[in-house]
């Protein structure tokens, strides 16, 4: 008997962590689901993402009162100022569409910079204060623990989210095409498909993804100046070591960094600065190598 | 014949821009002189930049690491050992091949996003390293107090502006020149042509991964001679020198001059951080805007900006074929299998 | 039904082609022969919308596309088969199907429309590797996947460059026998071909640019009846097997 | 006698399907080997074991006298094994003329090694005659990628030959040549020494017939038949390889 | 030419460096505001001479700061320097502030400096805060107290503050192995798995150090988790100014350690605070009121220099100012490290109609050197 309670206060202490890993990763994906599309799927650069997220987060912030109507307002809103804001950046893309990543990078972090100093301008530089749903602002018993209902909520969000988006990409012609533009948007035009129309309806989609993001994340990585700069650095992290493009890469790793986040500094507190990025780099410069190596043997 | 008149412009150009830094610290005021000398330490580590994306095809976040290495090498040294430049100079350059050469095993067998996310976690870890190692870094507020360089034995040292300025053209410009005999060297041509089908070129029998790593260590060294200048420049050196941002402007400004061109690294980064640093001073809290939107314009102002300049330089780079007659003198050696 | 008309065409400064002119009826083959570099690719891809014309006409039952975007050229009936394949590589043989076969576009050829199943049924190792992806095929097996790919778009000009290079003798034969009978059936062709013997057993006209320039371009059965200066043109003497060890530049002249 | 190269009881397979499936090949000093089979057959697979890129799940290859299964492409290029692929393979940012230097640069050394810039001179010069050869003189100061399918396919031939090959591994070299070019083509490895072995991927079989002494016939990753072109010329089984190919 | 000091019309330039984009932004804002206000207040004269303030952006750090400072001081040529929300950003401008022998008068972050003569700041230093606070949370605390704050030089110095203090008086720290926890910054924003570590430790409260939107989370995460219901005590930035309306009901209960809060019942604070309102929403923080005093520093210092107020005269000046008063009550600079002997107050989220606001609930220790 002692010895069952002994164990469990060992590991007792790492548990709401480890769940809060779950959460967290969750959190991370939803942020990052839009970049895996844009960025994972359909390889165009997109360093306005935090930006998107960001809209979705002042959206939020300025039109939530605490009400469930308020919530799917501002999920509407926000999801649509964002879409919006994706297809103006797949126009603004049109010149360099053909061009490298390098060129891309240029105009979408123009971008980013300048939008994120004009949303600053509009709401002003505090963090605003974001009031979600009374019934999930509280805290609920986790075994024994208090946790964030918010956060509990999000794991089904984030599930359904990674569920649809596989389906859409592996499965629909939608999906097939953004693929195969990656390979070669001239044979894509040549089936008959504008690679702009992909390019627009790609960045809206990610863009609506961000927007989501934005407005439901807002109670975790809320508006603020840095959210977009934030968000941008953890989803370029999930995207790339998910695999780019691959869904079930991409929430593994989601998963992966949320729980570095918390358990890897729960365990490893003396650590904790540099846990993410040097997983980061081990794991990107393993995979590297054994992509080397495969590619050699096979 | 239109490509020797384009060699000429560009040479002509070069020697007016040469001329111009040269005399630029006594037609403008201390204040250009002190931001010049500085942009020149980045413009430095731009070059290093553009070697590794431009010209290998790597493209890096992580240039800020090595700039780092060499600068608190140059500050340590320059506060406790020498105040000698040459030997400052050479101690960063070696930290910053050393860590680069550290670096190598991550990322030689990495390519494009993947070496850009795994440089980018480099440069990140090197600013946490640096923040945390108070005994040598001085924690995040960083190291001041660093004693005036002199640029050799017996030289007075520098205690002025245009002092301090003239030491980081002097140094710029020979580590430049320096990079553009490498690049015309076979180092050069085989970096390129890795760029651009890796396959091919193991398929004809190069160590690509051997290059690379030159390449690495090359740009490490340069940077870590960058990191000495900045020393010398602003004789303060703190993290926030050496972060994510620094980091995204250099490779911006290397994207606007023309990856693969040395000259348009050199301009782009110069200008991308002197542009900043000037609009910070003068546009107080719009700085961020105007910047961005100077980034859009310049994508639709320079809308091939990238591939003409490289296409520009392989012109000028091809080499003519020999005529029928020095076919005799065809020397060909035989090599062990 | 393909028409083009003192076309001028090039990349960058330089100018490819020289006001090349071809008229191709409906349900007609015209082969197109020339010299590496000729331009025979330009030509195509000019047509196809991916290189933009500088000046001259282009038009598709009757329509004027010259300068169009390369979808819109190709939703008026404009297929093409690349020459070096460009298969998507990262989608499976099954996908590709999928995305080209266009089953609600209006059929205006003649026959019956493609579907997948034919394609297959034509192509049969296709049909062994549905599952495989783009960059996982055979030479052979990318050549024949950008040929069902173009069949299924339901093309009423099918831009054919190269079409067989890297096919087994066999097949190639094969595929030149249903280019004739898609021909029979309405579809009009414009075939790139670089052994005129293949060229002139299918088509009804052949032309040879030079250096981006039509040199000639008369019906199949008059050069059948002449085919010396079309044969001076492209040489077809040269596949002759030579004598072994004529002396040409050596190279290896310090190599035991 | 054992050939120059030998590879043995050589087995690929990806995922269930056996792009070879124990193959036996041996080329000798100097031969003209040509390796043909219908679409699928497992040719280009086998050169890419041969080459280095691909690493066989079984089998050895040895390289005159020495095996070589674990080195990778450039290793084996340097010991004088070079390609051209299916696919020409060529860096497109680079001029027909650099092209040839970087081909060249592994195998070269000049007279005067202490200067750095010696080597890069000496195969300078080799570039030229190449280049000359393969009729690609008026596009030397062109970047590679702005070449016809056709000019890369020769450049890369060129490129192989800068190598100085002891085995030239050919895949396809004809295809998208015009009737001038393969001429030129016939006539360039009907002249090349005999110390350079040639082992050729072809689909046409007139220049097969024509250029090798040796035949082996590949179907569904197996060897099905070898011997001289006559011999293949007229064998049923041959024929009906291709033949079923296409059904 | 455009030599340092005044023109013939007796006006004189002062350059103010602030964080005007980026991370602290709000910070700067506030402060550029709060000097602002002094001008505004005060026929935008200092020591009788019409100002020409020069403002630069100090982004997010040193390597912008750096060369705004330049500009104003070798370009522009300032008189006076003021300011700078970042330690980091104060240790980089020395430099060029010891070249141009022009005064700081800086008015947020302070590190540590070998040499001060030349500069003075009217905020605190960083360990102020915890020692002035460490006293009543000895008294108050039955049990040990949890230490955890950013990992970065201010970080360091606030916790260290408290920590000295607090154990010279025998406190006990809850942290596992007696030293303060430092957590990632900027990069952390969740700090759940600190709190599991914090509810082991049976801490009976928590004394921390966060600003900004690190502020902002950790005190929302707090108010969620497990140990919502230990005491929380704090260097008072964890709920100053725009942080505490993004921290809402969350922030409530929760006391702060600061030398000043907008309640404060004196004259010159009601003045204060009153024209402050009338010109912003909300009301003035403590980076307001100290960017208000260095304003009211250099306006004393400047009539103090006579005729020709040079910098070094200015500096000299500043010297010898004696008492100041301020809305935060009366002031002096400590002879030693040249930032104010002043006095702290305790205070307290509280419901204020309705808003929530900081409360002072008593007075704590005088603190300074
Ligand atoms: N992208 C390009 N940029 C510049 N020049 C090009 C480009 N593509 C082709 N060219 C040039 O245009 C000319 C014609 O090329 P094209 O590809 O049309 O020839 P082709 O007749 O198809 O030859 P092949 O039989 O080898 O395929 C060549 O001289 C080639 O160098
Ligand atoms: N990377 C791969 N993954 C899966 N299957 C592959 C891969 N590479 C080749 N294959 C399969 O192996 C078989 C042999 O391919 P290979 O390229 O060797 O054929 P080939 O004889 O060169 O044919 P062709 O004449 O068409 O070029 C083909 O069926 C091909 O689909
Ligand atoms: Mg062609
Ligand atoms: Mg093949």
């Amino acid at each position: 008997m002692t010895a069952v309670a002994v164990g469990t206060n060992r590991i007792d202490p790492y548990l709401i962590p480890a769940l809060d890993g779950v959460a967290y990763g969750l959190l991370v994906f939803v942020a990052a689901s839009g970049l895996v599309l844009c960025f994972g799927v359909a390889n165009i650069l997109n360093l306005a993402h935090g930006l998107l997220y960001a809209i979705g987060g002042y959206t939020a912030a300025a039109l939530l009162d605490g009400g469930w109507a308020s919530l799917a307002l501002a999920l509407a809103v926000g999801v649509l100022a964002a879409a919006a804001a994706g297809v103006l950046l797949a126009g603004l893309l049109t010149p360099v569409a053909t061009g490298s990543h390098l060129s891309q990078a240029l105009l979408t972090f123009g971008v980013a910079l300048a939008g994120g100093s004009l949303l600053v301008a509009g709401f002003g530089p505090d963090d605003p204060q974001v009031q979600v749903p009374a019934t999930l602002e509280g805290s609920v018993m986790v075994a024994g623990h208090r946790y964030a209902a918010y956060r509990l909520v999000f794991i089904v969000v984030a599930a359904v989210l990674a569920a649809a988006l596989y389906l859409v990409v592996r499965r629909t012609r939608a999906g097939m095409l953004v693929r195969a533009a990656v390979d070669d948007p001239e044979m894509v035009a040549c089936l008959g498909v504008s690679p702009a129309r992909i390019r627009a309806g790609v960045l809206a989609a990610a863009g609506a993804l961000a927007g989501a993001a934005g407005v439901l994340g807002a109670p975790i990585i809320g508006p603020g100046t840095d959210t977009a700069d934030t968000v941008l650095l953890l989803s370029l992290v999930v995207v790339v070591l998910g695999g780019l493009g691959s869904m079930a890469g991409t929430l593994l790793a989601a998963l992966a960094i949320g729980e570095i986040q918390t358990l890897g500094v729960a365990l490893l507190p003396a650590a904790a600065p540099f846990l993410l990025f040097a997983a980061m780099a081990a794991v990107l410069a393993a995979r590297a190598r054994g992509l080397a190596v495969r590619w050699r043997t096979a | 014949m239109s490509g020797e008149v384009i060699r000429r412009a560009r040479g002509a150009v070069a020697a007016l821009v040469l001329v111009g830094l040269v005399v630029a610290p006594w037609v403008v005021d201390d204040y250009t002189t002190a931001l010049l000398a500085r942009t020149l330490a980045l413009a430095l580590v731009g070059v290093s930049v553009a070697l590794l994306t431009g010209v290998a095809g790597m493209p890096t976040l992580g240039q800020t690491a090595p700039y780092a290495a060499g600068a608190y090498a140059c500050a340590v040294v320059g506060s406790r050992v020498s105040d000698v430049g040459v030997v400052q100079l050479v101690v960063a350059a070696g930290a910053g091949a050393l860590l680069a050469a550290l670096i190598v095993p991550l990322v030689v067998h990495a390519r494009g996003v993947i070496v850009l996310m795994i440089t980018l976690a480099i440069g990140e870890l090197v600013v946490v390293v640096l923040g945390r190692w108070r005994s040598v870094t001085g924690g995040t507020d960083g190291l001041a107090g660093v004693p005036a360089v002199r640029p050799f034995w017996g030289l007075p040292a520098l205690a002025s502006d245009q002092g301090r300025y003239l030491y980081a053209l002097v140094v710029v410009a020979t580590l430049v020149g320096a990079v553009l005999v490498l690049l015309r060297t076979r180092a050069g041509l085989v970096l390129r042509a890795g760029r651009d089908d890796e396959t091919r070129l193991r398929a004809s029998g190069h160590r690509v991964a051997v290059h690379l790593s030159g390449a690495h260590i090359a740009a490490g060294a340069i940077a870590g001679a960058a990191g000495s200048v900045l020393v010398v420049a602003q004789q303060y050196i703190s993290p926030a020198d050496f972060g994510f941002d620094t980091s995204a402007l250099l490779l911006l400004g290397v994207v606007i001059g023309g990856t693969a061109s040395v000259g348009g690294a050199l301009v782009g980064a110069a200008l991308v951080i002197a542009v900043r640093d000037w609009l910070f001073g003068v546009l107080p809290g719009h700085a961020p805007l105007v910047l961005g939107a100077l980034f859009v314009a310049t994508v639709y102002l320079l809308p091939t900006g990238v591939n003409r300049a490289r296409s520009r330089l392989s012109e000028a780079a091809a080499p003519q074929p020999d005529p029928p007659a020095a076919q005799e003198r065809a020397t060909v050696g035989e090599v062990g299998g | 039904m393909l028409t083009v008309d003192r076309l001028c065409a090039g990349y960058g400064g330089g100018t490819v082609l020289h006001e090349v002119t071809l008229r191709v009826r409906q349900g007609s083959i015209q082969a197109v022969v020339g010299r590496n570099g000729a331009g025979k690719s330009t030509l195509v891809h000019t047509i196809a919308g991916l290189v933009r014309p500088s000046s001259g006409r282009i038009e598709v039952g009757g329509v004027h596309v010259a300068g169009r975007q390369p979808h819109r050229i190709a939703q008026a009936g404009v297929g093409l088969v690349p020459q070096g394949r460009r298969v998507f590589s990262r989608l499976t043989v099954a996908e590709h199907l999928h995305l080209a076969a266009a089953p609600w576009r209006a059929r205006t050829s003649g026959g019956e429309g493609w579907t997948v199943a034919r394609t297959l049924d034509l192509l049969p190792r296709l049909a062994a590797r549905l599952r495989h992806r783009g960059c996982e095929l055979s030479g052979g097996e990318q050549q024949m996947l950008a040929i069902a790919r173009a069949l299924l778009g339901q093309p009423r000009v099918l831009l054919l460059d190269e079409p067989c290079e890297g096919l087994s003798p066999d097949l190639a034969a094969r595929v030149r026998e249903l280019v004739n009978k898609l021909a029979a059936d309405g579809l009009t062709v414009l075939l790139v071909e670089q052994q005129l013997q293949h060229a002139i057993e299918i088509a009804d006209r052949v032309a040879v640019l030079e250096y981006g320039r039509m040199v000639y371009d008369r019906p199949t059965v008059e050069a059948r009846r002449d085919p010396a200066p079309l044969a001076a043109m492209v040489s077809i003497a040269a596949v002759a097997p030579l004598p072994p060890n004529r002396p040409t530049p050596r190279l290896w002249a310090d190599t035991p | 006698m054992t050939g120059l190269l030998d590879a043995q009881e050589v087995s690929v397979r990806y995922g269930s399907l056996a792009a070879l499936d124990g193959v036996d090949l041996c080329v000798h000093d100097g031969q003209r080997h040509a390796l043909i089979g219908p679409n699928g057959a497992g040719k280009s697979t086998l050169l890419d074991v041969l080459g280095g890129s691909t690493r066989p799940q079984r089998g050895t290859v040895r390289f005159a006298g020495r095996d070589i299964g674990r080195l990778g492409p450039a290793a084996r290029a340097r010991r004088g094994i070079n390609r051209i692929h299916q696919r020409p393979a060529v860096f497109a940012t680079l001029t027909a003329a650099e092209n040839v230097v970087v081909a060249a640069l592994p195998r070269v050394i000049p007279r005067r090694r202490w200067w750095p810039a010696g080597r890069r001179r000496a195969a300078q010069q080799l570039a030229g005659p190449l280049l000359e050869q393969m009729g690609l003189t008026a596009v030397a100061a062109v970047p590679a990628g702005h070449l016809a399918h056709g000019q890369r396919r020769q450049l890369e031939i060129a490129m192989a030959l800068a190598g100085r090959p002891r085995l030239l591994l050919l895949d396809e070299p004809a295809a998208g040549l015009s009737a001038v070019e393969v001429g030129r083509l016939v006539e360039l490895l009907q002249a090349l020494p005999r110390a350079v072995a040639v082992l050729l991927v072809e689909h046409r079989l007139d220049l097969v017939y024509a250029l090798s002494d040796t035949v082996t016939v590949l179907r569904d990753g197996r060897t099905l038949a070898a011997g001289t072109p006559d011999e293949i010329r007229t064998s049923p089984l041959v024929r009906q390889a291709y033949a079923d190919g296409v059904a | 030419d455009d030599a340092p000091g005044p023109s013939a019309g007796g006006s004189i330039k002062i350059g103010l460096l602030a964080s005007l984009s980026g991370t602290y932004q709000a910070v700067g804002t506030e402060i550029r505001d709060g000097f602002q206000l002094y001008l505004d207040t005060h026929d935008g004269k200092l020591g009788g001479r019409q100002v020409d303030l020069i403002v630069a952006d100090e982004g997010n750090g040193a390597q912008t700061a750096v060369p705004a400072a330049t500009k104003l001081l070798k370009q522009d040529r300032v008189s006076a320097l003021t300011g700078i929300v970042g330690g980091g950003s104060v240790a980089g401008v020395t430099p060029v502030l010891n070249e141009t022998k022009v005064p700081l008068v800086g008015s947020n972050g302070r590190p540590e400096l070998k040499d001060v003569s030349r500069i003075w700041h009217t905020s605190y230093l960083s360990d102020e805060p915890g020692a002035a606070i460490a006293q009543h949370v000895r008294d108050n605390v039955k049990g040990s107290v949890y230490a955890i704050g950013p990992d970065y030089q201010g970080g360091w110095d606030e916790l260290r503050g408290f920590t000295d203090a607090f154990s010279k008086i025998g406190g006990k720290l809850a942290n596992a192995d007696g030293k303060t926890t430092f957590t990632p910054f900027p990069a952390t924003t969740n700090f759940l798995p600190y709190f599991a570590r914090i509810k082991a430790s049976g801490a009976a409260a928590v004394y921390t150090f966060y600003a900004g939107s690190a502020a902002v989370d950790f005190v929302k995460q707090y108010a969620q988790s497990e140990i919502k219901d230990i005491p929380l005590y704090a260097a008072g930035f964890l709920t100053e100014g725009g942080v505490l309306n993004a921290q809402g009901d969350a922030a409530r209960d929760i006391y702060s350690v600061l030398n000043y809060s907008p309640d404060l019942d004196n004259a010159e604070n009601r003045a204060f605070v009153a024209a402050w309102k009338a010109k912003h929403d909300g009301s003035p923080t403590t980076y307001a009121l100290a960017s208000y005093d260095a304003a009211a520093v250099l306006d004393r210092a400047i009539g103090a220099a006579g005729s020709d107020p040079t910098p070094e005269a200015i500096n000299t000046a500043i010297g010898q100012l004696g008492q100041i008063a301020s809305p935060r009550g009366t002031w002096q600079f400590s002879t030693t490290t040249h930032s104010p002997v002043q006095k702290w107050y305790l205070r307290q989220v509280r419901q204020d109609g309705r808003a929530l606001s900081n409360t002072v609930v008593g007075d704590l220790a005088t603190v300074g050197r």
